[in-house]
Order: structure tokens, then C-alpha cells, then sequence
């Protein structure tokens, strides 16, 4: 059954809300600017609207339903608790801008959060207001530069392997960087010698992913990290795939000097379909005083807020400024906080070493059959595969990929990272079972004989099975219809 | 731990099937002299019982908007949310889904953010909207940077009603990219002369409506001003609920409007996560920043979404991409859709205008309590009063009475001794005429 | 994919909740009684508890998704709030024996709900504790018991039309009571004339459906009443359908000494799946005195409870004895008490005008493709339509509803009420808008169109696009298999 | 009214289709003296946030159980539930789902109802249950009547340990019913002479176990003597967490038991709604009242499940059914099953054994108390303790103290007054040692 949108079903006039009256007795002031023209959107009575939603959902994948082993992305179980925690009226119903006296709980909340946060990386302060993990790297970077600036130097250059997030070019390039690639090594890590020999006095910074998005453990990285010390750069950690060594090596030990966490990859807080998430930058000693406003500040008489330059220059720190209005994303820290707690210090390092054995399981079930770049080595929580397995079959990766959705499952990553062809990223996560393991090789397994016995239109019709069969991504990017409009009839008459 | 299927057996033979003898063995590339053998200074696996009490125990310390008398708004509104929104945006397909890159299994998602851009439009009076952003101070921050690249200038003119956190965010931001900034003086009654301020410099003029301070300007004159010089006008809104009653930015001439969505669908959660609105004009599409669902067809000619120019973004441009942002506020934005689905026109339009009424109302109320002046003429559900005493006091005083009075305005201009004794203040349907009152009869005691 | 059940997945020793250790330094006081054999029920770790039950979830049809036709059994809009409400913490969190004291907010709720229930339906007193409408039944008929033994009488007989729901026979006869059928005039309604020649001074009572199951008013329901009364006896009238006729008609204006409500029915608190609902029973001033144990009284110093007989005495009243431990269905009293306010009275009003419109209009849109047992008159708020359009088609009554499935619809009630011959009995209910039953007429005579064209495979094999096919339901009878039991080689180990 | 989709326009419409001029036109039959104008005496419509308020109001006057040390139990415990499985009933697929007639597009209820069938077999050691009744006292009766069917007897024991709310519910329906009833007397430390009461006229002897005063009883002799005189025996348990500890009745000889299954996975709810648990032996299956999934197949041959045995019921037997139950309390059911899934057994039995310690600890600390007398020298987590002063006061000056310290005994059984000084306390694992240490020191200052 198709699902109508809104717009086709909805009117103006419909309502899913009672509300009272307004009161005429009362005079308007709006200054002359009442809206002219009325607004045209539709509504729905609640039963209606219930619907609608209802059927849409039942059109997507989730966690909830089974494996979606997306490598970098890190889809785990969403605990319900965390859910519950979040709504809270103490935490939910609370304003930004209420007298500090009436939120203590609150700055507890965002203080013991930090505090989890800095232990278990080993790392001296951290920023938590930054939004999701691409505005924490702008805030490692941001802080960064302060340092530098602080102590009078313009570096212009950062250097950043070809293996590394999109966004950490980006936010380089945003803060007017000029960005230097590091070629990876034939292993699959950055080379030390390379690094090395790229940096220079004029070298901001490193932007480096530990775990790699190959899933490999930088082994170099106390190295790496010492030299960039010592040409007086810093070392920011892409912190994207914390999860897989939480509990077994703390960033601050390595060397790291700034590195965002993205709570939903590591602590649980649901993807959402796209977010919100959230993304505190844990910084060393050598970054902390330049911590952006606001930040919780724990005193003997209990949490204290420090959200002017005043105030925090009063507490010796140098802001650089700020990153959002607020303080950040509260109902993702209650999520995370919730999150923390329940698995505890033992937990959340069982919780990595069951990351990192889910993927080097599902490594072992496959790797006679599909094509490790970098060969039958221990990978940490995630395992990347080429698509040279595919090789004279005619079946690309995109073809495998959707083929799973066939199967049950969702795609890996794909095509990502660049370093390899044709790449395919899986991460299992800690939240797998064996069987949950098991089922998936077993199902891919049988997708590379079928792809090898010649099965091809097969995988290139794929996805048979879902919602829609494969949708035409060119199409919608050459001519762009990014809302609803009304049917041709009106259509033209809304263009005189 | 409930949390972890693998049992301990599970875990014995995944280890002989992968062939080493431990689980260390795994990470044999962590040098050994910094693995850690124990997280310490942090407590053990709590049952759900347990951490339930202790996160209770934080929240219980906080006084919860609902619990009393409450006008504070300044960039977070409390309103009422249908129960059916929280119910839909915690079902699981939605709630535990990630980015829908896989469009054929993810058209929940995409349709609703389809439907969510076309609302969003709808409502500012723009052509197109995109997914949504963090929230409305970083989507300012976001518009400016759109601005330049499109006027290829880096000096934004930024309005003295602009929320003084909105302001901090694009200034440092401005500040660490090296672009210039105007930033005119705090102006509560909304006298500034900002259109003295354009110049063929000018990138962009950014202009809150309703100013942080409720006061309503037409934008008109800075939009004409502002396109005579080649400049755009960004609109920031921070209470979208005011497009229920007001001309929106589009019809005032905005090239980019950014607003705080979180009234609409989503709690006050102490600031965080919100949802940034973003739309601005069809030919400006391709500069703008976030992510975008777009109308397609499937292999079977079945209309269908997906994500759609993303070569704007950082995964395939890196470096050059329009934004180094690469999420949404999906859940939020899916909270804001169905809300709005829910009210429809009609629906906000009365939200709207009871919000209004509720503000008139306390204006009126406060109006009259000796030695307190208003000073906006027009307003929508904010305005702000100047009290004979010290803002900071005055709020501290109201809140030990179980009165939330509003926001003083030296909590964020702490460094204008002419604002000392502003305070911001907001009202909307949760209002009662008792509320009102209390809040009236608690200053009047204050102050007296 | 196919859900596996719990048994095949989990193991004894997994368990998806963390308790701590109990204390090894307590002694057990268990006298001896400890269970010796090891409980050998599976737990699943919370991930896969989640997916287990959101998959097993997706496999059912629900109102959230679409028309839930069924005659009879009011599927209508289940609004969130209600549930909302229901999980305050003074609703949930309270026990039914903590001191009196410490609840007058609950016993105000069901206070203010019995209130409700009374004016709307214009009687006396309501009992407030049958759990569902079928132990209201039991209720209502054990109050005309108890008053007929107050007047010294035992009375033998219950009349019973043929059109009555099932439960209304095994309700007399549970009872002690003999049924005697009235059987329906040729409009489907009952006769007085037939009722009047079955009473006696021997007939305890009637039990009526009004409107009744053929979703139509008893017209003469007056007269019936006034002779019933006559004779002696007391009219029960099951109020199943009473969500057509709330603000329009009041049952103690038409002469009922007592009635159940569903409030599942009327009131919209969820089916669950068959389950749970609330069964209170109205009461006229003929019976209220016999209401049950506990019930609630409002006096000036605010509502109390009298829940035991002493108390009732002393407060004037013969309870007949106790329904239930405990207070009833609080529950489900907070989501209709929920309801109520937010319809109010011209809400209530409102829903039932709708409801009727909507089974008319459905009916307007069949009647000329589908068979009217009773003509083309108005009904209430569900309209039945019997097997007769179907002659000759090779297709039966079942075939029809379970091609219904595969265009997207749950089917409607089938094979009955018993007084028409392959009967099918729709209720859209107030829920519904417009466009949905456009489309529900038009799939309905799309399929009728089918079937009169020969299309019989297609409805001999339906559903052929629900989770499963058609199921064998005589087989499941003939050997019953009521649990999972081990898989073969262990049943032999099981059966030494 | 924004549950009401149709709008003036389409009633309009409609009613033109229908082919009658105004809507009372279809409510002809009703007779017009008859018909009302108007629900006079009640309220109008009320919007969300108006409800709300109204509701919330009620619900604050209450004090919720979990606020204060809470020692309530007699039949409704107070347990952690995971948020996970009220989130999981929740979901709209369960929640607004019918009963599973259609087995075709209800297969997840009907798979849930067979788990849920397996495991509480399990659990009360019996070889089939039902897909659950009303609640524990119901399902007692109910057990009553399917013994007299089985037996063709019409009297039935009743222990002096069982409830008395389930012994009136009993007693009820066999005074209505027409049978014999023998009720001993209350019987706090189990020391009844039941043996005695049973003979050759015997349908059934109904015990309770643990008692309602929380004793343990080895149910083997009450087995045997029943069924050397072909007479049953129904176990009764209100606590189903004690099954994670103790021997199940089936393992002690009960031809019928019966639970009240509200401990897992549901909330107090004021008395209801609750899940009544029903298990016999496969012989007596076709006289088992309520509703049962069974296992078959589809036209495919693949596994599948459906009601079944349905001609025990009162949809076609009519006045020979089995009973007059057309229903079951599947949603209470849904959540036992999702509960006892997440425990499992290594969970239930740690549950178990974490109640009977706090109870053990509470027993000490209550016996402790001057005056004090624990009568029970075996028990689960519940025990009856004798205080020198009357039950009901001392109950009520506690609650004055915010301790809510158990049911007085003389509140179920005010005639008796032997019984006027006992509480029946209850302790789970949601009890800390504060908690226990609450009520010993406020039971002390009572007494005193």
C-alpha cells in the first residue's frame, strides 16, 4: 500500500489539536505584521495522523530489527532505559536560561557526564556543548587554533591521512587550513616517516582516526604523537570509533590532545534517523584552558556555571569562544550518563572487547571467500573488505550491498574508506549474539557463491524484496524536487 | 550484562574460531605499556533499578518548568506536545535507525523529512528548506558562511536583536575562519540604524524576528537595502510558533531564514538537542548546507526519496564541501513534522494567537506592578521589562517565590550596565490567568 | 525472515536484567521448599529481547495501520494521551490495599468516572469492578439474582434473543438459569409480541443488545421494557453497541434495570490483543442497592470506599457480594475517564452521530453490490451484510474477508451475528475519515466485482500477502499443541 | 475534535450520499420521546493540555508507592519492570491490535500467547496453561467451577491461608451458582487441619501458597488425601516470583493452578489491570476455561499459530461453554511474557532469592521492635507480623511517617477479631536497607 503525503491528504482546515478559543476581547499587537497570506498546511485529525506515521515507519530498517552492521557508524542497541531517564521532568522540562539555583541536578548531570568522559579517555577536561561529532571536531580544531594563536603563531598547514573522515578535510578547511594528505602505508596505517616528513613549523595540527576507518589500531600512534609534539602541533583523535578500545588504551596515554566523542557511536544514544546526536571534545592538559563557554565547573559547594568570558577568565581559562547557544545536548548527556552507568567500568570494557571479537568473528567466517586488502590480520571493532572477491562476476559492491536488503539485512558501509576499492565496512557491534553472527555469514556467504556462479541480474535488480526496488539517485540529484507542490492544475495557476 | 548477548561460552569458542588464545591477543596492536588493564576511578555495572535511582536522584533537584509558574523563553519555549508525537518518534523504526543512505529501506525517514522541508518552506515563505540543522544558533552560523560563499564578501552586519548567544556563535565562528563582522549594540526597543550599516561590503545582515528582546520590525526596508547592495538579508527566527500569526521572513524579502524549531514537537530538555530550521531561495540551493530528501522514482516508476545532493557535502567534497556538517536533527525534526502535521494551518494559526493573547495579557498584568515598564510596543508571546532593581536579583528573588520570571538580560550582556535591569520575558498557552497573576503579585512583592 | 520463538534462542543462563548478588551471610527461611528441578525457562540478553518482540510485533495488522471493520467490536482510535495519563505515577505506582488515606485521588477518579458513566446512560449506580464486559454480564445478571432473592423469589428463566452475543446465554446458564430463545422478526429486530408470550412469573429476566447485533435500534425496546417489568422480571441490556447511541438515547430513559459497558468499546481504551478491557454495569434505582463490594461513595468530606459488607450495611445498600479482588480495572477507568474529558458531552455526542454516519455510508456505498438481509434502512453504527450477493460464485464468506488482507484491510466480523446466513458485520466506527471508507468501498467492490467474475482461485487462496498463508485452524484443534516442547531427540531423553 | 476525522464538509457530503437530509434522520428508531438533545450535566470538550492538568491533579493527591519505603503486598507487589517492556507494549502493533481471530495478520499476539502459554507452564510446573484470565481471584474461580465440572461435585475446600478477597470472589459465584462451599478459618500460621475437610463429596481443595499470610505449606499430603478421594487440588499463588525459589505447585501434586501474574512485568495500577495465570494438566484441557494459541500450519506448510479449541466457547457454545469468558487480559500478558523473557531463569531465580532476603531482612528488623511478634517461621517475601496495638492504627500512623507498612488483616476480615492486630508486610528487592531501617524505626515511635 502506498502511503499518500500530507499534502495529499491533509487540509487546512483539519486539526489534530483542541485548543480554546482566543479571546476577542483582547486587542493585538503585532505591529501591522499579521500574516497576509493564509498558510497552506495541511492537517490531520489524530487518528489520521497516526496513521500516516505508523505505516511510514514500517517502510524503514532499524536496530530494533535486526543487524545493520554499518562500519564507522557504529549502530548498536538503544537501551529504553536511557529513553526514560531522557524524559525525566528534571531533565526534560527544564529551561537553558532558568535561574542556576533552580538546576543543580542538571549541572551534575552535565559534570558527572564530563567526568566519566575524561577518566575513561585519560584526558584532562572536556567541551561538552559541541551538537554531533562533526561540530566537535570543529571544536578540537577551533581550540587548536586558539592555542597556537595564544601563543602567537599562525600555523596554516594540518595534515590528515587519505583514510580519514570527509568531515575532517572539511572542518580544516572551514577553519582555513590548508589540508596535506598522509598516504597510507600498504598495511593500512599512517606511517610515522611519512608524517614526518610533512611536518614543518608551520603545521597546525594532525587530524588522525584511531581505531582507522579500516578498522586497524594505529600501532605507531605514541610515536606519531610524539613528533607532532615536538614540530609543536597538536594531535587531534577523530574519536569515531572510541568504542572499540574503551577500557583498553585511553586516547590521553597516546598522546591525544583533543578528540570529539560521538555519544551515539559509543554511549548509546539512538542514530534517529539522522540525529540529533552529540559530540564533547575530551582535550589535554595543553588544550583545556582554551575550552569554548559554556562548561560545569564542580566546586566543593557543588556544580557550578560558567557561561561568561568573565567568569571563566575569573576561573584562569581562556575561551575561545563559544560553539552554540546553550549548553549543549542535554538529553543526549542523560542518554549517555544513563548509559555509562549501567555498564560501568567492567562493562563498557567488556562492552569493546565484544566489539572487537563480534568483528574479527564475522572476519573469520569470511575471509576465504571475500577479499581482506590487508590481509587475515586482527582487526579492532570493525573488519574492511575490497570488492576484488567480485572481480568477473559484473556484480559491484552497490549490487552486493543492496542485494543483502534482500536477505534481511541492512548494507555495510560501502565505498568508504577510499583507501581501497570497491570498500565494504562491517561492524557488528558488542550488541550482536553468535547466532545473530552466524546467520549474517552464513547469508553472505551464500550471496558471493551466488555472485560467483553468475547470478547477476539478480543482484543487479536488487533490492526485490523492500519497500521500493532501487531508487534513482542521478535522477533526484539532476533535477531536484525537494518539496511537495501542488498537482499540475494548480501547479499553473500558482505560476501566473 | 543485559545489554551484552555473548555469553562466556559464546565468547570461548568465537575465539577458537577466529584462532588465538585470548581476547588480548586481538589487540596486540595497542602498545602494550599504554593497554590498560582496568578502567579505574569508575564504578562497576549498575542493575537498571539502581541506575534509574541515581539519575532520579539528579533530576529531582531540578525544578521542572511545569511545576510552577513559568516565563522563561528567550530562545526556548515551553509549549504543550501532543502525547502522540513523543509516542511516534520513540517507535523503534524511526527512534533506532540511522541516516537513511540506503533509501529503499529507509522511505519512513525520507518521506517525513520530505513532508518536514515542505513545511519548513511552507512556513518562512521560502522556496526550499533542507533537513534540518543542530539548532538555531549553529544554522545562523551556517547561513552566514552561505552568504559569503554566494556574495563571495566576508563582512555580516549582525543586528543588535540578535539573541546574544546566537551573536557569540557566529562571531566565533567569523572569528576562527578570519571573516569580518558588524556587530551593532544590544537593542531592546528596536531603534538601531542598521541599515546605516550596508554597505557593497556587506555580505549579509542578519536580523532576529521577534528580536531576543519580542520587539517586531518590519523587514522590508533592510531586505531592499540590503539587495541594493548585493547583500543578503538572513531572518532568524527563534520562535516558530510566531509564523502562526506573523508575515513570515519570505515575504519580507529574506534570502535565508534559519529559525529554532524546538517549539514546535520538542521539551526544553535544558537546551539541547533542538532543531535548526533552514530555507532560502530555489537558485540558492546548491550552497546551502545539511542534508536534503528528494523526490524520485524506483526501478518500477514508483515515486520514492532520497537523499539528494550530497555532492555539496563533505563525504564526496571534502575540503570544498558547503559544510563540514554531515547529520541532521532527525528525531527532532521528525518531532516538529508530526506536531505540525497535528496542529496544520488551522491549528497554528489559534496556537498562535493564544500565545499572543497570553503575552498581551501578562504584559498588561506586569504593566502594572509600581516601578515596571514594558518597553516593546509590539510583540508576539515575549517582551521585555525594565524593573527598578537589578534583573539578577529580581529573577532570584521570583524563583525563591516558585516563580520563573524570565531571563535577565545581563546573564548573557553581562558587560552593558544599561541592561542591568531588563529582563526578558515569555508567555505562552501553558499560561494561565493564575500564572499570570502570581506572577504579577510575586513582583509587585519583590520589588516593593 | 521467520521470528523464531524464545525457546529455540535462549538459554536458561542468559538474562537480559542485571540484579545484584544476592547475600551470601542471609539465611533462607524457605522451610524446606526450595525447588529441586532447575527452572528451564530461556532469557534473552535486552538486544535481542527488543528485536525478538518488535518483529513478532510487525506481523500483526493493528487500528495504528488502517479500517478495523469488525462488527461489534468498536475498533476505534486509541488516543496516546489515555495512555499517558495511565502511567502517571499516582495512577500506576499505587496499590490497592495502602491505607485509604493515601489514594483519595484514585478513589476520585473512579468516583468522577462512575459519574460519567451514570449521567451519561441516565441510571442510578454503577458497579465499577467487572474486569471486562463479559464478567459485567455475570455482574448485571447476579444483581437481578440477588434482587429477585430479596423478594423472596427464585426465578428460573432468562430470555435470550437468537441475535445475542454468545456470551449472553453462557452468562444465564452459569448462572443456574435456563435460556429460552426469542427468535428475530423478519427485520431483524425483536418482537414484544414474542417476548410477551414468553414471560412468566418464572423469568427472571431479558437480555437484550440494543442496538443490536445486526446494528439496528430495537425499536420497540419501550414496550418490551414496560412488559419485562410487568412480569416482574428485570431487563439486562448488553451494552456492547452503546457507543452508538451515547447523547443520543439514554439506556435508563428506555426502561434498562442494567447494563455493561465495554469501555474498550465506547470509551477507547486499547484491545491489546484481546485484552484487557473493564466491565462496570450501570444499575437502575431497582438495583442499585445490590451493587457489589467495593465501590466508592462521594460524600461532602470527598469520595470513599466501602469495601466491606459491614460498611455497605451501615450505608444502606444489599451488595450482593464481590466480583473481583481488589477495586477493578483502574487502569482502564484513567484512559476512559481520559476520553470522556476530552470528548465531553458533545464529543461523546459527536462520536456516536459519526459513527453511524460512517456504517450508512459504507452501506450506501455496498448496498447495491452487496446483500441486505434487512433492506436498505438506516443503521446504527455498523451495517450487516449476509452471503446471499455471493451465490453461485464459488467463494464464501470466509474467502471474501480473507481477501480482504491482501488489499490491505482487516476483515470484517463474519458468521455473525447467527440469525442471517453467512453474515458480515461492519463497523468503520468515528475514527474514520471519509477518504478511508471511500477507498474501503471501493476495495470491497472491486473484490465483489472480482468474485462475481470467477476470479475464485484468488479468494480460495487468500491471504496470499500477510505473514502467512491461510492457516489450518482443525488441524490446531485436533491436536492441540498448547507449548513449544524440545525438538525431537531431546523429547526422547524428556519421556524415560 | 481532533479524534473525529470527518469535518462539517464531509458529514455533508455524506449524508447526501446516504440520501437523508440530517443526521438524526438515521436515528429514527429511536423513539422520539426518548431521544436526547443534549448530555446535559457534563462537561464540553476539553483540549490535551486542559485533560492533562485535570488528570494530573487527581493523580498528585495519591501517594505513589514509589516515594516512600513501601511494604505493601497481599496480593499486588510492587517489582522493578524494565523500561523495555513497557516501551515494547506500547508499540501500536500490540497495543491497538483485536483479538487474534484473523491468524493470518496476527501472528505476533498469537506467538507471544503461545511463549507466554509455555512459560507459565513451566513456571507452575504444570503441562498446559491458558493465554491468561481477568486476574489471580477470577482465575481462582473460575479453577472452582472447571472442578466441578471435572468432577461432577459441587463442593469445594477453601483453606483459611487463601485471600480473603479470593475466597469472597469464590464464594460469590458459588452462592450464585448454587454449590457447596466449606471456607476454614483464617489461618495465619498454617496450621489448619485441611486433611480433615476433605471427602468423598470433595470437588476441590483451593490452597494458597504461599499463604496470604505469607506461610509456606508442603502441598504433597493435601495432594494425596484429594485425589484418593477423586477430588482436586487447586495451588494458588499471588506471588509468581516465588516460583523462582520455590517448588512449583505441579512438583506438590495441583491439578489446577492459578496466579496472579501481576509481579512480572506489570504495574500496581491500583488493583488492576492485572494477569491471571491459569495451568492444568493435558487431560483436563478441553474443561480449561479462556482463551489458547495452538501451534498448526499454513497453506505453505510453514509454522504458524491460531486460537484454538474454540468450541469450549461461548461463541459457539453458547450457554454450554466452559464460561462465559469471551476475553483474555493479553496486553498485562504480553508484558508477563516480555519480562520473564528478559529474566530467564538464571534471572527469576536471583529475583527471587533478592525478595526472600529483604523479606528475611525485614522480618529480623520488624522482630526486633519492641513488642513485635513475626508470626511465620517459613516464608517467601511476605510475613504477618503482631503489633500490641490495632493493625489499622498502627498502619495508619506510619503512613503518617511516609511508611506505608502493609495491609492490617482486619481490613480484609473485620469480624474477626483475633485477627485485629496483624499486618500482613510484604518486601521485595526494590527495598534497601534504608528502607527497612525506615520502617523498624517508625514502627518503633508507634508503638512506643
Amino acid at each position: 500500500i502506498e502511503e499518500p503525503v500530507i499534502f495529499d491528504v491533509g487540509t487546512a482546515e483539519a486539526t489534530g489539536v483542541d485548543l480554546p478559543e482566543p479571546d476577542s476581547a483582547v486587542t493585538s499587537r503585532l505591529g501591522g505584521l499579521e500574516r497576509s497570506e493564509p498558510l497552506d498546511l495541511p492537517g490531520l485529525a489524530e487518528p489520521e495522523a497516526m496513521r500516516h506515521y505508523v505505516r511510514l515507519s514500517q517502510k524503514n530498517y532499524a536496530i530494533d530489527m535486526g543487524l545493520y552492521p554499518l562500519g564507522s557508524c557504529t549502530m548498536k542497541h538503544n537501551p529504553r532505559l536511557n529513553e526514560k531517564m531522557a524524559r525525566l521532568p528534571g531533565f526534560a522540562d527544564v529551561h537553558p536560561l532558568q535561574p542556576v539555583s533552580t538546576v543543580p541536578g542538571a549541572l551534575k548531570l552535565i559534570a558527572e557526564c564530563a567526568r566519566w568522559l575524561c577518566v575513561s579517555t585519560g584526558m584532562e577536561a572536556v567541551a561538552m556543548s559541541p551538537k554531533a561529532g562533526a561540530h566537535g571536531e570543529l571544536c578540537g580544531m577551533m581550540a587548536i587554533k586558539a592555542a597556537h594563536a595564544a601563543h602567537g603563531e599562525d600555523r596554516s598547514i594540518v595534515l590528515v591521512p587519505e583514510s580519514a573522515h570527509g568531515t575532517n578535510p572539511a572542518t580544516a578547511a572551514l577553519l582555513g587550513y590548508k589540508v596535506v594528505a598522509i598516504p597510507a602505508r600498504k598495511d593500512g596505517t599512517v606511517d610515522p616517516a611519512a608524517v614526518i616528513e610533512r611536518l614543518s613549523d608551520d603545521v597546525a595540527g594532525i587530524m588522525l582516526t584511531n581505531p582507522n576507518t579500516c578498522g586497524l589500531f594505529e600501532r605507531d600512534i605514541v610515536e606519531i604523537a610524539k613528533a607532532v609534539h615536538e614540530a609543536g602541533a597538536y594531535f587531534y583523535c577523530d574519536g569515531a570509533n572510541l568504542n572499540a578500545i574503551l577500557g583498553k588504551a585511553r586516547p590521553g596515554d597516546l598522546g591525544v590532545d583533543c578528540m570529539h566523542i560521538n555519544l551515539h557511536k559509543t554511549f548509546s544514544t539512538p542514530h534517529g534517523g539522522g540525529g540529533p546526536g552529540a559530540g564533547p571534545v575530551v582535550l589535554s592538559e595543553r588544550l583545556s584552558a582554551f575550552a569554548p563557554l559554556p562548561y560545569v565547573k564542580m566546586t566543593a559547594d557543588g556544580p557550578e556555571l560558567i557561561e561568561t568570558l568573565g567568569d571563566a577568565e575569573a576561573d584562569g581559562q581562556k575561551p575561545f569562544g563559544r560553539m552554540t547557544a546553550f549548553h549543549g545536548q542535554m538529553g543526549m548527556f542523560v542518554r549517555a550518563m544513563t548509559y555509562m552507568l549501567s555498564h560501568g567500568a567492567d562493562g563498557l570494557r567488556q562492552a569493546s572487547e565484544d566489539a572487537v571479537l563480534n568483528a574479527n568473528y564475522v572476519r573469520a567466517g569470511l575471509q576465504d571467500v571475500m577479499s581482506l586488502p590487508f590481509g587475515e590480520r586482527p582487526y579492532m571493532h570493525e573488519v574492511l573488505f575490497d570488492d576484488s572477491f567480485l572481480d568477473d562476476t559484473g556484480v559491484s559492491t552497490l549490487d552486493f550491498a543492496k542485494a543483502m536488503i534482500d536477505e534481511g539485512f541492512h548494507p555495510m558501509t560501502m565505498y568508504f574508506p577510499l583507501v581501497v576499492h570497491g570498500a565494504m565496512l562491517i561492524e557488528p557491534t558488542e550488541s550482536e549474539s553468535k547466532a545473530s553472527l552466524d546467520l549474517f555469514v552464513a547469508t553472505l556467504r551464500d550471496l558471493v557463491m551466488r555472485a560467483k556462479r553468475g547470478e547477476v541480474d539478480r543482484f543487479k535488480g536488487a533490492p526485490w524484496y523492500a519497500p521500493r526496488r532501487r531508487l534513482d539517485e542521478t535522477a533526484a540529484a539532476r533535477h531536484p524536487v525537494l518539496k511537495w507542490t501542488p498537482p499540475e492544475p494548480q501547479a499553473a495557476d500558482a505560476a501566473e | 550484562m543485559r545489554y551484552l548477548p555473548l555469553t562466556d561460552t559464546d565468547r570461548a569458542d568465537m575465539l577458537q574460531r577466529i584462532g588465538v588464545a585470548a581476547i588480548d591477543d586481538l589487540f596486540v596492536d595497542i602498545p602494550e605499556d599504554v593497554r590498560l588493564k582496568d578502567l579505574v576511578d569508575l564504578p562497576k555495572a549498575a542493575g537498571e533499578m539502581s541506575v534509574e535511582r541515581q539519575m532520579s536522584k539528579m533530576a529531582a533537584k531540578n525544578v521542572a518548568a511545569g511545576s510552577v509558574p513559568f516565563f522563561v523563553g528567550a530562545g526556548a519555549y515551553r509549549h504543550h506536545v501532543p502525547a502522540t508525537v513523543d509516542h511516534l518518534i520513540q517507535r523503534s523504526e524511526f527512534l533506532t535507525a540511522y541516516t537513511p543512505y540506503q533509501p529503499e529501506i529507509s522511505q519512513g525517514t525520507l518521506q517525513t523529512l520530505f513532508e518536514f522541508q515542505t513545511q519548513v518552506a511552507g512556513l518562512t515563505g521560502m522556496d526550499v528548506a533542507n533537513a534540518s540543522m543542530y539548532d538555531g544558533s549553529t544554522a545562523t552560523a551556517e547561513a552566514v558562511l552561505m552568504a559569503h560563499r554566494l556574495t563571495r564578501r566576508k563582512k555580516a552586519v549582525l543586528s543588535g536583536g540578535l539573541h546574544p548567544q546566537y551573536r557569540e556563535v557566529v562571531r566565533n565562528l567569523s572569528d576562527m575562519a578570519g571573516d569580518d563582522l558588524v556587530c551593532l549594540a544590544p537593542d531592546p526597543a528596536g531603534t538601531e540604524a542598521i541599515l546605516d550599516e550596508i554597505d557593497n561590503d556587506t555580505s549579509c545582515v542578519v536580523v532576529q524576528t521577534p528580536s531576543f528582546y519580542g520587539q517586531l520590525t518590519d523587514l522590508t526596508a533592510i531586505a531592499e537595502k540590503a539587495h541594493a547592495h548585493k547583500a543578503l538579508l538572513i531572518a532568524v527566527v527563534t520562535e516558530i510558533v510566531s509564523l502562526g500569526a506573523l508575515q513570515p521572513p519570505g515575504a519580507m524579502g529574506a534570502d535565508i531564514v534559519v529559525a529554532e524549531g524546538q517549539s514546535i514537537g520538542n521539551s526544553l530538555n535544558f537546551g539541547g538537542p533542538y532543531v535548526g530550521l533552514f530555507a532560502t531561495r530555489q537558485n540558492f540551493v546548491r550552497q546551502m548546507p545539511g542534508r536534503l530528501a528528494g523526490l524520485t522514482t524506483d526501478a518500477e516508476g514508483r515515486r520514492g526519496y532520497v537523499l539528494t545532493l550530497s555532492t555539496r557535502e563533505q563525504h564526496i567534497r571534502r575540503e570544498k564541501a558547503t559544510s563540514n556538517i554531515c547529520t541532521n536533527s532527525g528525531l527532532c525534526a521528525l518531532a516538529f513534522t508530526i506536531h505540525m502535521t497535528l496542529l496544520g494551518a488551522a491549528g497554528l494559526k489559534r496556537l498562535a494567537m493564544l500565545n499572543h493573547q497570553s503575552a498581551v495579557k501578562l504584559a498588561d498584568a506586569l504593566a502594572g506592578v509600581p516601578g515596571v515598564e514594558v518597553l516593546n510596543e509590539s510583540f508576539f508571546n515575549e517582551f521585555t521589562i525594565r524593573t527598578p532593581k537589578p534583573a539578577s536579583d529580581v529573577i532570584e528573588a521570583l524563583a525563591e517565590k516558585d516563580v520563573l520570571g524570565g531571563v535577565p538580560v545581563s546573564r548573557l550582556e553581562p558587560d552593558d550596565d544599561d541592561l542591568a535591569n531588563l529582563i526578558v520575558v515569555a508567555a505562552t498557552e501553558i499560561n494561565s490567568d493564575d500564572d499570570r497573576q502570581a506572577y504579577a503579585e510575586a513582583l509587585t512583592e519583590v520589588l516593593a
